[in-house]
Protein backbone atom coordinates (compact mmCIF):
# COMPACT_ATOMS: atom_id res chain seq x y z
CA UNK A 1 0.00 0.00 0.00
CA UNK A 2 1.68 2.94 -1.20
CA UNK A 3 -0.67 5.67 -1.69
CA UNK A 4 -0.70 10.07 -2.28
CA UNK A 5 -4.76 11.18 -0.92
CA UNK A 6 -6.19 14.36 -0.56
CA UNK A 7 -7.97 12.88 2.31
CA UNK A 8 -7.11 12.37 5.81
CA UNK A 9 -5.30 9.25 6.15
CA UNK A 10 -6.52 6.48 8.20
CA UNK A 11 -3.97 4.41 9.99
CA UNK A 12 -6.23 1.63 10.79
CA UNK A 13 -6.08 0.66 7.14
CA UNK A 14 -2.31 0.96 6.83
CA UNK A 15 -2.14 -1.39 10.22
CA UNK A 16 -4.85 -3.85 8.57
CA UNK A 17 -2.93 -3.93 5.73
CA UNK A 18 0.73 -4.88 6.90
CA UNK A 19 -0.96 -6.90 9.71
CA UNK A 20 -0.25 -10.22 8.44
CA UNK A 21 -1.07 -13.56 10.90
CA UNK A 22 2.75 -13.41 11.25
CA UNK A 23 3.62 -10.14 12.07
CA UNK A 24 3.44 -9.81 15.63
CA UNK A 25 4.65 -5.95 15.98
CA UNK A 26 3.61 -3.06 13.77
CA UNK A 27 5.71 0.56 14.14
CA UNK A 28 4.35 3.41 12.51
CA UNK A 29 5.67 6.91 12.15
CA UNK A 30 2.79 9.49 12.05
CA UNK A 31 3.70 12.76 10.88
CA UNK A 32 1.62 15.69 12.10
CA UNK A 33 1.36 19.93 10.54
CA UNK A 34 3.11 21.70 13.94
CA UNK A 35 1.89 25.32 14.95
CA UNK A 36 5.33 26.56 15.31
CA UNK A 37 7.63 26.12 12.13
CA UNK A 38 11.53 27.92 12.22
CA UNK A 39 10.11 30.28 14.68
CA UNK A 40 7.02 31.75 12.75
CA UNK A 41 3.41 30.91 13.13
CA UNK A 42 2.11 28.28 10.76
CA UNK A 43 -1.76 29.04 9.40
CA UNK A 44 -1.39 26.32 6.90
CA UNK A 45 0.35 23.94 4.33
CA UNK A 46 0.32 23.27 0.72
CA UNK A 47 1.75 19.97 -0.04
CA UNK A 48 2.48 18.75 -3.40
CA UNK A 49 3.27 15.59 -5.31
CA UNK A 50 4.83 14.17 -8.30
CA UNK A 51 2.06 11.81 -7.78
CA UNK A 52 2.94 8.79 -10.33
CA UNK A 53 7.33 9.22 -9.47
CA UNK A 54 6.29 9.68 -5.41
CA UNK A 55 4.30 6.11 -5.64
CA UNK A 56 7.40 5.15 -7.69
CA UNK A 57 9.77 5.77 -4.83
CA UNK A 58 7.57 4.96 -2.00
CA UNK A 59 7.35 1.24 -3.72
CA UNK A 60 10.98 1.70 -3.76
CA UNK A 61 11.91 2.12 -0.54
CA UNK A 62 9.49 -0.85 0.57
CA UNK A 63 11.75 -2.95 -1.58
CA UNK A 64 14.49 -1.17 -0.42
CA UNK A 65 13.66 -2.50 3.61
CA UNK A 66 12.60 -5.56 2.17
CA UNK A 67 15.93 -6.09 1.24
CA UNK A 68 17.68 -5.46 4.31
CA UNK A 69 15.55 -6.92 7.18
CA UNK A 70 13.71 -9.49 5.58
CA UNK A 71 10.09 -10.58 5.86
CA UNK A 72 8.65 -6.94 7.16
CA UNK A 73 5.77 -5.55 5.51
CA UNK A 74 5.43 -2.08 4.63
CA UNK A 75 2.85 0.52 4.08
CA UNK A 76 3.52 3.95 3.18
CA UNK A 77 0.58 6.91 2.67
CA UNK A 78 1.04 10.55 2.25
CA UNK A 79 -1.60 13.11 2.25
CA UNK A 80 -1.50 16.72 -0.19
CA UNK A 81 -3.09 19.21 -0.74
CA UNK A 82 -4.33 22.25 1.65
CA UNK A 83 -3.38 20.68 5.45
CA UNK A 84 -4.16 22.65 8.93
CA UNK A 85 -2.36 22.60 12.44
CA UNK A 86 -2.97 19.17 14.01
CA UNK A 87 -3.39 17.58 10.61
CA UNK A 88 -1.33 14.46 9.70
CA UNK A 89 0.67 14.38 6.74
CA UNK A 90 2.14 10.82 6.82
CA UNK A 91 1.69 7.83 7.97
CA UNK A 92 4.10 4.92 7.56
CA UNK A 93 3.29 1.26 9.10
CA UNK A 94 6.25 -1.39 9.02
CA UNK A 95 5.18 -4.86 10.36
CA UNK A 96 7.61 -7.99 11.58
CA UNK A 97 7.88 -10.59 13.16
CA UNK A 98 10.42 -9.40 15.69
CA UNK A 99 10.64 -6.40 17.62
CA UNK A 100 13.36 -4.57 16.98
CA UNK A 101 13.10 -4.46 13.75
CA UNK A 102 10.41 -2.87 12.81
CA UNK A 103 11.62 0.64 14.57
CA UNK A 104 14.69 0.14 12.41
CA UNK A 105 12.80 -0.29 8.93
CA UNK A 106 10.19 2.45 9.98
CA UNK A 107 13.04 5.20 10.79
CA UNK A 108 14.59 3.76 7.76
CA UNK A 109 11.74 4.77 5.65
CA UNK A 110 10.94 7.88 6.65
CA UNK A 111 14.50 9.26 6.55
CA UNK A 112 14.62 7.92 2.94
CA UNK A 113 10.99 9.13 1.82
CA UNK A 114 12.47 12.96 3.00
CA UNK A 115 15.05 12.28 0.91
CA UNK A 116 14.11 10.48 -2.66
CA UNK A 117 10.01 10.99 -2.82
CA UNK A 118 8.82 14.22 -4.67
CA UNK A 119 6.59 15.94 -2.56
CA UNK A 120 6.83 19.34 -1.34
CA UNK A 121 5.82 21.78 1.19
CA UNK A 122 5.05 25.29 1.41
CA UNK A 123 4.49 26.68 4.63
CA UNK A 124 2.20 29.84 5.22
CA UNK A 125 2.67 31.93 7.81
CA UNK A 126 1.07 35.02 9.97
CA UNK A 127 3.89 36.40 8.36
CA UNK A 128 4.89 35.40 5.13
CA UNK A 129 5.58 31.54 3.22
CA UNK A 130 8.02 29.54 1.85
CA UNK A 131 8.57 26.20 -0.12
CA UNK A 132 10.58 24.10 2.38
CA UNK A 133 13.41 22.71 1.16
CA UNK A 134 14.55 26.05 -0.91
CA UNK A 135 18.26 26.88 0.04
CA UNK A 136 18.10 25.25 3.02
CA UNK B 1 10.39 16.61 -31.02
CA UNK B 2 7.84 17.14 -28.65
CA UNK B 3 8.36 16.54 -24.74
CA UNK B 4 6.66 16.80 -21.39
CA UNK B 5 7.40 19.05 -18.77
CA UNK B 6 6.93 19.22 -14.80
CA UNK B 7 7.14 21.88 -12.75
CA UNK B 8 6.69 21.48 -8.74
CA UNK B 9 7.56 23.94 -5.50
CA UNK B 10 8.70 27.25 -5.93
CA UNK B 11 9.79 26.38 -9.64
CA UNK B 12 6.26 25.97 -10.73
CA UNK B 13 5.52 29.33 -9.16
CA UNK B 14 8.38 30.76 -11.17
CA UNK B 15 7.28 28.94 -14.55
CA UNK B 16 3.19 29.58 -13.92
CA UNK B 17 2.12 26.39 -14.86
CA UNK B 18 2.45 23.11 -13.66
CA UNK B 19 3.16 21.12 -16.92
CA UNK B 20 3.58 21.91 -20.50
CA UNK B 21 4.61 20.74 -24.23
CA UNK B 22 8.10 21.74 -25.79
CA UNK B 23 9.17 21.23 -29.23
CA UNK B 24 13.02 20.23 -29.12
CA UNK B 25 15.64 19.33 -31.44
CA UNK B 26 17.09 16.14 -31.35
CA UNK B 27 20.39 15.53 -29.79
CA UNK B 28 19.51 17.64 -26.64
CA UNK B 29 20.04 16.50 -22.91
CA UNK B 30 18.08 17.15 -19.73
CA UNK B 31 20.62 19.85 -18.63
CA UNK B 32 20.35 21.67 -22.26
CA UNK B 33 16.38 21.44 -21.36
CA UNK B 34 16.81 22.92 -17.66
CA UNK B 35 19.08 25.58 -18.99
CA UNK B 36 16.33 26.92 -21.55
CA UNK B 37 14.01 27.01 -18.53
CA UNK B 38 17.05 29.56 -16.99
CA UNK B 39 17.54 31.51 -19.55
CA UNK B 40 13.59 31.83 -20.13
CA UNK B 41 12.61 32.35 -16.76
CA UNK B 42 15.76 34.51 -15.15
CA UNK B 43 14.32 33.48 -11.84
CA UNK B 44 14.68 29.95 -12.39
CA UNK B 45 18.77 30.33 -11.87
CA UNK B 46 18.49 30.18 -8.60
CA UNK B 47 16.96 26.52 -8.46
CA UNK B 48 19.94 25.21 -10.73
CA UNK B 49 21.94 24.63 -8.67
CA UNK B 50 20.27 22.36 -6.28
CA UNK B 51 17.21 21.17 -8.60
CA UNK B 52 17.20 17.42 -9.95
CA UNK B 53 16.23 15.78 -12.77
CA UNK B 54 13.49 13.48 -13.63
CA UNK B 55 13.22 11.48 -16.83
CA UNK B 56 10.50 9.29 -17.26
CA UNK B 57 9.41 8.72 -13.74
CA UNK B 58 13.10 8.37 -12.37
CA UNK B 59 15.84 10.40 -11.75
CA UNK B 60 18.57 10.81 -14.51
CA UNK B 61 21.64 12.50 -14.87
CA UNK B 62 21.92 15.65 -16.59
CA UNK B 63 23.92 14.07 -19.33
CA UNK B 64 20.92 12.34 -20.40
CA UNK B 65 19.93 12.52 -23.78
CA UNK B 66 15.83 13.13 -23.90
CA UNK B 67 13.79 11.15 -26.56
CA UNK B 68 10.46 12.22 -28.45
CA UNK B 69 7.81 11.88 -26.12
CA UNK B 70 9.84 11.82 -22.67
CA UNK B 71 8.52 13.21 -19.63
CA UNK B 72 10.76 15.51 -17.61
CA UNK B 73 10.20 16.77 -14.46
CA UNK B 74 12.50 19.19 -12.46
CA UNK B 75 12.67 18.17 -8.81
CA UNK B 76 13.23 21.27 -6.28
CA UNK B 77 14.71 20.24 -2.85
CA UNK B 78 11.54 17.75 -1.85
CA UNK B 79 10.35 18.26 1.61
CA UNK B 80 7.60 15.43 1.93
CA UNK B 81 7.16 14.04 6.01
CA UNK C 1 -3.36 8.16 29.19
CA UNK C 2 -1.94 5.04 30.75
CA UNK C 3 -4.93 2.37 30.70
CA UNK C 4 -5.94 -1.31 30.67
CA UNK C 5 -9.51 -1.99 28.68
CA UNK C 6 -10.61 -5.54 27.60
CA UNK C 7 -11.95 -3.56 24.97
CA UNK C 8 -10.09 -2.95 21.45
CA UNK C 9 -7.46 -0.82 21.32
CA UNK C 10 -8.64 2.79 19.40
CA UNK C 11 -5.20 4.10 18.15
CA UNK C 12 -6.85 7.12 17.09
CA UNK C 13 -7.60 7.79 20.76
CA UNK C 14 -3.91 7.82 21.63
CA UNK C 15 -2.63 9.67 18.75
CA UNK C 16 -4.69 12.51 19.97
CA UNK C 17 -3.41 12.13 23.21
CA UNK C 18 0.16 12.99 22.15
CA UNK C 19 -0.45 14.85 18.97
CA UNK C 20 0.32 18.31 20.83
CA UNK C 21 0.45 21.52 18.76
CA UNK C 22 4.57 20.73 19.53
CA UNK C 23 4.97 17.82 18.09
CA UNK C 24 5.49 16.90 14.01
CA UNK C 25 6.59 13.13 14.84
CA UNK C 26 4.51 10.36 16.21
CA UNK C 27 5.77 6.83 16.44
CA UNK C 28 3.23 4.08 17.25
CA UNK C 29 4.11 0.22 18.59
CA UNK C 30 0.86 -1.82 18.56
CA UNK C 31 1.73 -5.83 19.27
CA UNK C 32 -0.53 -8.32 17.43
CA UNK C 33 -1.25 -11.29 17.86
CA UNK C 34 0.37 -13.85 16.26
CA UNK C 35 -1.08 -17.23 14.33
CA UNK C 36 1.88 -19.30 15.02
CA UNK C 37 4.15 -19.17 19.15
CA UNK C 38 6.73 -21.42 19.23
CA UNK C 39 5.78 -23.47 16.70
CA UNK C 40 2.19 -24.11 18.16
CA UNK C 41 -0.64 -22.97 16.46
CA UNK C 42 -3.17 -20.13 18.60
CA UNK C 43 -5.96 -20.46 19.06
CA UNK C 44 -6.36 -17.29 21.77
CA UNK C 45 -4.45 -15.87 24.48
CA UNK C 46 -6.01 -14.25 27.69
CA UNK C 47 -4.40 -11.88 29.25
CA UNK C 48 -4.29 -11.23 33.01
CA UNK C 49 -3.19 -7.96 34.69
CA UNK C 50 -2.45 -6.63 37.98
CA UNK C 51 -4.06 -3.18 36.60
CA UNK C 52 -3.35 -0.96 39.52
CA UNK C 53 0.40 -1.73 39.69
CA UNK C 54 0.32 -2.35 35.95
CA UNK C 55 -0.96 1.42 35.26
CA UNK C 56 1.54 2.75 38.12
CA UNK C 57 4.25 1.16 35.72
CA UNK C 58 3.23 1.76 33.11
CA UNK C 59 3.03 6.01 34.53
CA UNK C 60 6.73 5.05 35.64
CA UNK C 61 7.61 4.65 31.89
CA UNK C 62 6.66 7.80 30.94
CA UNK C 63 8.33 9.58 34.11
CA UNK C 64 11.70 7.39 32.73
CA UNK C 65 10.93 8.89 29.18
CA UNK C 66 10.69 12.00 29.73
CA UNK C 67 13.97 11.93 32.24
CA UNK C 68 15.49 10.75 29.21
CA UNK C 69 13.59 12.13 25.99
CA UNK C 70 12.78 15.93 27.48
CA UNK C 71 9.62 17.16 26.01
CA UNK C 72 8.02 13.96 24.32
CA UNK C 73 4.42 12.72 25.06
CA UNK C 74 3.58 9.18 26.01
CA UNK C 75 0.71 6.71 25.73
CA UNK C 76 0.51 3.22 26.68
CA UNK C 77 -2.80 0.92 26.64
CA UNK C 78 -2.56 -2.72 27.00
CA UNK C 79 -5.71 -4.83 26.68
CA UNK C 80 -6.51 -7.79 28.64
CA UNK C 81 -9.21 -10.68 28.41
CA UNK C 82 -9.99 -12.93 25.52
CA UNK C 83 -7.50 -12.03 22.39
CA UNK C 84 -7.63 -13.81 19.28
CA UNK C 85 -5.26 -13.80 16.30
CA UNK C 86 -5.33 -10.57 14.34
CA UNK C 87 -6.32 -8.71 17.93
CA UNK C 88 -3.99 -5.70 18.75
CA UNK C 89 -2.87 -6.37 22.69
CA UNK C 90 -0.92 -3.11 23.25
CA UNK C 91 -0.14 0.22 21.52
CA UNK C 92 2.42 2.52 22.83
CA UNK C 93 2.39 6.20 21.18
CA UNK C 94 5.24 8.63 21.60
CA UNK C 95 5.24 11.88 20.06
CA UNK C 96 8.09 14.73 20.27
CA UNK C 97 9.16 17.45 17.76
CA UNK C 98 12.08 15.63 16.80
CA UNK C 99 12.49 13.03 14.33
CA UNK C 100 14.44 10.43 15.91
CA UNK C 101 13.54 10.68 19.30
CA UNK C 102 9.97 8.59 19.28
CA UNK C 103 11.50 6.07 17.89
CA UNK C 104 14.10 5.69 20.11
CA UNK C 105 12.04 6.39 23.21
CA UNK C 106 9.21 4.27 22.00
CA UNK C 107 11.05 1.01 21.64
CA UNK C 108 12.72 1.56 25.00
CA UNK C 109 8.89 1.60 26.38
CA UNK C 110 7.94 -1.45 25.06
CA UNK C 111 11.20 -3.23 25.56
CA UNK C 112 10.02 -1.94 29.74
CA UNK C 113 6.63 -3.02 29.47
CA UNK C 114 7.84 -6.25 29.14
CA UNK C 115 10.19 -6.02 32.12
CA UNK C 116 8.07 -4.44 34.54
CA UNK C 117 4.41 -4.21 33.79
CA UNK C 118 2.56 -6.84 35.44
CA UNK C 119 0.93 -8.28 33.06
CA UNK C 120 1.10 -11.86 31.86
CA UNK C 121 -0.90 -14.21 29.05
CA UNK C 122 -1.56 -17.63 28.79
CA UNK C 123 -1.36 -19.12 25.24
CA UNK C 124 -4.12 -21.37 24.29
CA UNK C 125 -2.65 -23.46 21.26
CA UNK C 126 -4.48 -26.36 19.49
CA UNK C 127 -1.99 -28.82 21.36
CA UNK C 128 -1.57 -27.41 24.63
CA UNK C 129 -1.49 -24.51 26.80
CA UNK C 130 0.88 -22.26 28.68
CA UNK C 131 1.30 -19.08 30.76
CA UNK C 132 4.35 -17.50 28.84
CA UNK C 133 7.00 -16.33 31.07
CA UNK C 134 7.16 -19.38 33.16
CA UNK C 135 10.85 -21.00 32.89
CA UNK C 136 11.63 -18.97 30.21
CA UNK D 1 -2.89 -9.06 61.54
CA UNK D 2 -4.85 -8.94 58.04
CA UNK D 3 -2.98 -8.64 54.72
CA UNK D 4 -4.38 -8.93 51.10
CA UNK D 5 -2.49 -11.32 49.23
CA UNK D 6 -3.22 -11.52 45.30
CA UNK D 7 -2.38 -13.70 42.73
CA UNK D 8 -1.24 -14.08 38.73
CA UNK D 9 -0.64 -15.80 35.82
CA UNK D 10 0.32 -19.81 36.67
CA UNK D 11 0.16 -18.82 40.17
CA UNK D 12 -3.33 -18.06 40.30
CA UNK D 13 -4.27 -21.44 38.64
CA UNK D 14 -1.80 -23.04 41.61
CA UNK D 15 -4.08 -21.28 44.05
CA UNK D 16 -7.29 -21.41 42.89
CA UNK D 17 -8.27 -18.02 43.36
CA UNK D 18 -6.99 -14.56 42.73
CA UNK D 19 -7.05 -13.25 45.95
CA UNK D 20 -7.39 -13.96 49.96
CA UNK D 21 -6.98 -12.58 53.06
CA UNK D 22 -4.38 -14.06 55.19
CA UNK D 23 -3.91 -13.72 59.28
CA UNK D 24 -0.40 -13.28 60.22
CA UNK D 25 1.51 -12.70 63.35
CA UNK D 26 3.37 -9.08 63.28
CA UNK D 27 6.96 -9.43 62.13
CA UNK D 28 6.78 -11.34 59.28
CA UNK D 29 8.55 -10.99 55.93
CA UNK D 30 7.57 -10.76 52.07
CA UNK D 31 9.59 -14.15 51.97
CA UNK D 32 8.12 -15.32 55.23
CA UNK D 33 4.87 -15.47 53.24
CA UNK D 34 5.65 -16.59 49.96
CA UNK D 35 6.91 -19.76 51.98
CA UNK D 36 3.90 -20.62 53.52
CA UNK D 37 1.99 -20.75 50.50
CA UNK D 38 4.74 -23.00 49.00
CA UNK D 39 4.46 -25.00 51.81
CA UNK D 40 0.33 -24.90 51.62
CA UNK D 41 0.91 -25.39 47.71
CA UNK D 42 3.59 -27.39 47.08
CA UNK D 43 3.68 -26.92 42.89
CA UNK D 44 3.82 -23.09 44.08
CA UNK D 45 7.86 -24.14 44.58
CA UNK D 46 8.39 -24.30 41.04
CA UNK D 47 7.73 -20.11 40.73
CA UNK D 48 9.51 -19.47 44.39
CA UNK D 49 12.60 -18.56 42.40
CA UNK D 50 10.96 -16.80 39.39
CA UNK D 51 8.62 -14.52 41.24
CA UNK D 52 8.80 -11.13 42.35
CA UNK D 53 6.90 -10.05 45.49
CA UNK D 54 5.09 -6.47 45.82
CA UNK D 55 4.00 -4.56 48.58
CA UNK D 56 1.26 -2.21 48.14
CA UNK D 57 1.59 -1.93 44.47
CA UNK D 58 5.44 -1.82 44.18
CA UNK D 59 8.22 -4.36 43.84
CA UNK D 60 9.68 -5.28 47.28
CA UNK D 61 12.81 -6.96 48.64
CA UNK D 62 12.00 -10.09 50.06
CA UNK D 63 12.83 -8.77 52.95
CA UNK D 64 10.19 -6.06 53.58
CA UNK D 65 8.47 -6.04 57.19
CA UNK D 66 4.86 -6.96 56.59
CA UNK D 67 2.28 -4.52 58.05
CA UNK D 68 -1.27 -4.54 58.92
CA UNK D 69 -3.20 -4.34 55.85
CA UNK D 70 -0.79 -4.68 53.37
CA UNK D 71 -1.71 -5.77 49.78
CA UNK D 72 0.80 -8.23 48.76
CA UNK D 73 1.08 -9.55 45.07
CA UNK D 74 3.25 -12.42 43.86
CA UNK D 75 4.72 -11.08 40.22
CA UNK D 76 5.44 -14.18 38.28
CA UNK D 77 7.84 -13.38 35.56
CA UNK D 78 5.33 -11.14 33.37
CA UNK D 79 4.99 -11.58 29.49
CA UNK D 80 2.63 -8.19 28.67
CA UNK D 81 2.86 -6.81 25.51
Amino acid sequence: MFEITEDNIQIDQLLHHVGKSANGAIVTFVGIIREMSRGHKVLYLEYQAYQEMAILKMRQIGEEIREKWAGVDVAIVHRVGHLEVGDCSVVIAVASSERKVPFEACEYAINRLKEIVPIWKKEVWEDGEAWIGDRS
Amino acid sequence: MKVKVMFFGGIRDIVGTSEGELEIPPGMTARDILQRYCRDYPRFNSYAASTMIAVNLDFASPETLINDGDEIAFIPPVSGG
